[in-house]
């Protein structure tokens, strides 16, 4: 039985790589100092299997077909599927057959993911397991969330995803130790008339219901205020699935600071018992 | 208030998001786009208004037909449209819809 | 608020319209007269929209992406797929509203199914229609179940949706009258050493479930006893769907006979308060 | 008894079915494919055993190896194998497995 040795959140935005000196040094280092403990943490946890929570920026899936859920199940995943992200070109280690597992079991406990066995993964992946060092040594196992064009799942049912996801992980006979990563948010907006807005207070409050470890006050406060906070922060969803893995863990903010120059609150945290 | 200015995406939205999605993501399709803007449109099924929006670079006419967030930011910055531009026509929509 | 006017079932496969001539006179004409009447019935109750629930063979949907469930929801819906099917090119109309609808309440239900708003139907859709004699009048919703490759959805998923899909059309402001058809199976089996295989004890037991009106034995029986069935008849999911969603009301047998030389048990049935 | 030899996809399986969905649903694979079959299969990336059984129509290795029912039987219709050998080929492995 696998036991979940760590499980992190963070925001991922692309500017973080293309315009890092958009902002001051100062902050950067800060940020990318946030990013870097983020990383050594989960090193040191020794997971054997690294799942990412994260979202499809509409690259891989389109509207001909868009899984509210999808389980990644394959040996390996190129990244970026952007070409105009500063990354280098790569192939991350997947976990297949964890992949495969959850897909099962979550099948079996009413939820209804779609399967895929070829992902390229976009900068929702790549870009916060770059800044924490992590990008090339941990098997993935990619959960992609639909926080990218309505219909949306509800926060409610991220929530739940998200126990079921951590009650799945727990019962894996093939391996000891597994990790959770989720990525995205807080506060943005992208390609709206708002863009570029910042909601601080949306963003501080959001991170104080999770260090309260009021499950039901965290999705009601999603539901209710997400759409102040822009359309980048129905990434929180990714949050809250990460909440439920964590089964009670008290959540721990680790960093936030608003960077209206990068567009996106930057929040860093992390469930421990 | 609400993040979104479709729940789901119109009919017209489909096609207008399935051109910035191709044109960014098939290899080939942005070369044939920026060498006869026309007759690559022709390959798809738009609507006038959707389809001007595409051949004039309307930043604030795609938004407001439907254009996915993503696929918009990506198409602007793939077709090179100046920032200052790009969200200038965002935001001069502000408050007005 | 819609009424559900009509809930039929029917077995489909490409090989009724491929080689209709692949068996005696007699029982074409018999089975096709089946159809026609499952046809007669659905116009007669005049539905304003006409749910399909069906499968994707492998040709909207590939293991890159393999939605459990999927809910169309496109205005018009080209059909067929398959260029060896013997079927005229043509464009069925669609619901794209009511699809768009189903998929949001559906959501809200705790279900997650995929979006789509470009579909090319197959024959699993277009066959029976075709048969049926009402492939052109009725605006569509398609459901498409996965079926074809595991992880499939579990049967008593399926019934599950079926019961939530009832409620969610029964809900639904914009028509007074919608129909429900589901296609598949019963037992046949492709593409394996078993091919051509039909359980027709199978069909029959499952066909006297459904009359009993038991669905828990129904999932029990199709969960326990498919893969004596054939790979095919993993599409009974459909039928566990409709029966979810006739909210207790009677199913009748209209017909069956196992048809080695078609590969397929052909079942036809409906549920009438 | 199980109605699916693999309850997941292998990763050679995947390469494999990859194969059968391209051929068959995208416009000019089938012609590039008659024409040159193993200049076609270059571009995938499959195992030896895999290519091999696509390459020589090996109906049952094909199965064996986790093809797609419904990608193995469009495939069998599309380049034409004798209905007679492709079920003869998997009915030939009753008990074997
Ligand atoms: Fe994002
Ligand atoms: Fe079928």
């Amino acid at each position: 039985m696998a036991e979940i040795v760590a499980i992190h959140a963070a925001s991922h935005t692309p500017v973080m790589l293309n315009f890092p000196d958009a902002i001051a040094a100062s902050e950067r280092e800060e940020i990318f100092a946030g990013f870097r403990a983020m990383g050594a943490a989960i090193a040191a946890a020794r997971p054997q299997a690294l799942i990412v929570l994260s979202d499809d920026h509409v690259h891989n899936f389109f509207l001909n077909n868009l899984p509210a859920l999808c389980i990644g199940a394959a040996p390996q995943y190129p990244t970026p599927v952007e070409h105009w992200l500063k990354a280098e070109k790569r192939i991350l280690p997947g976990d297949a057959a964890l992949g495969a597992y959850l897909l099962s079991r979550l099948m079996e406990s009413d939820f209804d993911p779609a399967l895929s066995m070829e992902l390229t993964l976009d900068h929702g992946v790549l870009a916060p397991l770059e800044l924490a060092g992590v990008a090339r040594d941990i098997p993935l196992v990619p959960i992609l969330i639909n926080c990218v064009q309505p219909p949306l799942p509800t926060m409610r049912r991220c929530h739940a995803f998200g126990v079921a996801l951590g009650r799945a992980l727990r019962t894996y006979p093939a391996l000891e130790r597994v990790a959770i990563l989720a990525t995205g948010g807080i506060s943005h907006d992208l390609a709206t008339p708002r863009m570029g807005m910042v909601n601080e207070a949306f963003d501080r409050e959001f991170l104080r219901l999770l260090e309260a470890g009021d499950a039901a006050g965290v999705v009601k406060y999603s539901t209710e205020h997400v759409h102040e906070a822009g359309n980048g922060a129905e990434e929180i969803r990714m949050w809250l699935a990460a909440m439920g893995a964590a089964d009670g863990a008290h959540f721990h903010r680790h960093y936030y600071r608003a960077v209206p120059n990068w567009y996106t609150g930057i929040g860093i945290g992390e469930w421990k018992a | 208030m609400s993040n979104w200015l479709q729940n789901m995406p119109t009919a017209e939205a489909y096609g207008l998001n399935k051109v910035l999605f191709e044109l960014h993501h098939k290899p080939d399709d942005l070369a044939a786009y920026l060498g006869d803007k026309e007759a690559y449109l022709d390959r798809f099924a738009l609507t006038g208004r959707a389809r001007a929006a595409i051949r004039d670079n309307d930043v604030a006419a795609l938004y407001l037909a439907g254009a996915n967030p993503y696929l918009l930011r990506a198409h602007c910055i793939g077709i090179k449209i100046p920032e200052p531009v790009s969200v200038g026509a965002l935001k001069a929509l502000a408050g007005k819809n």
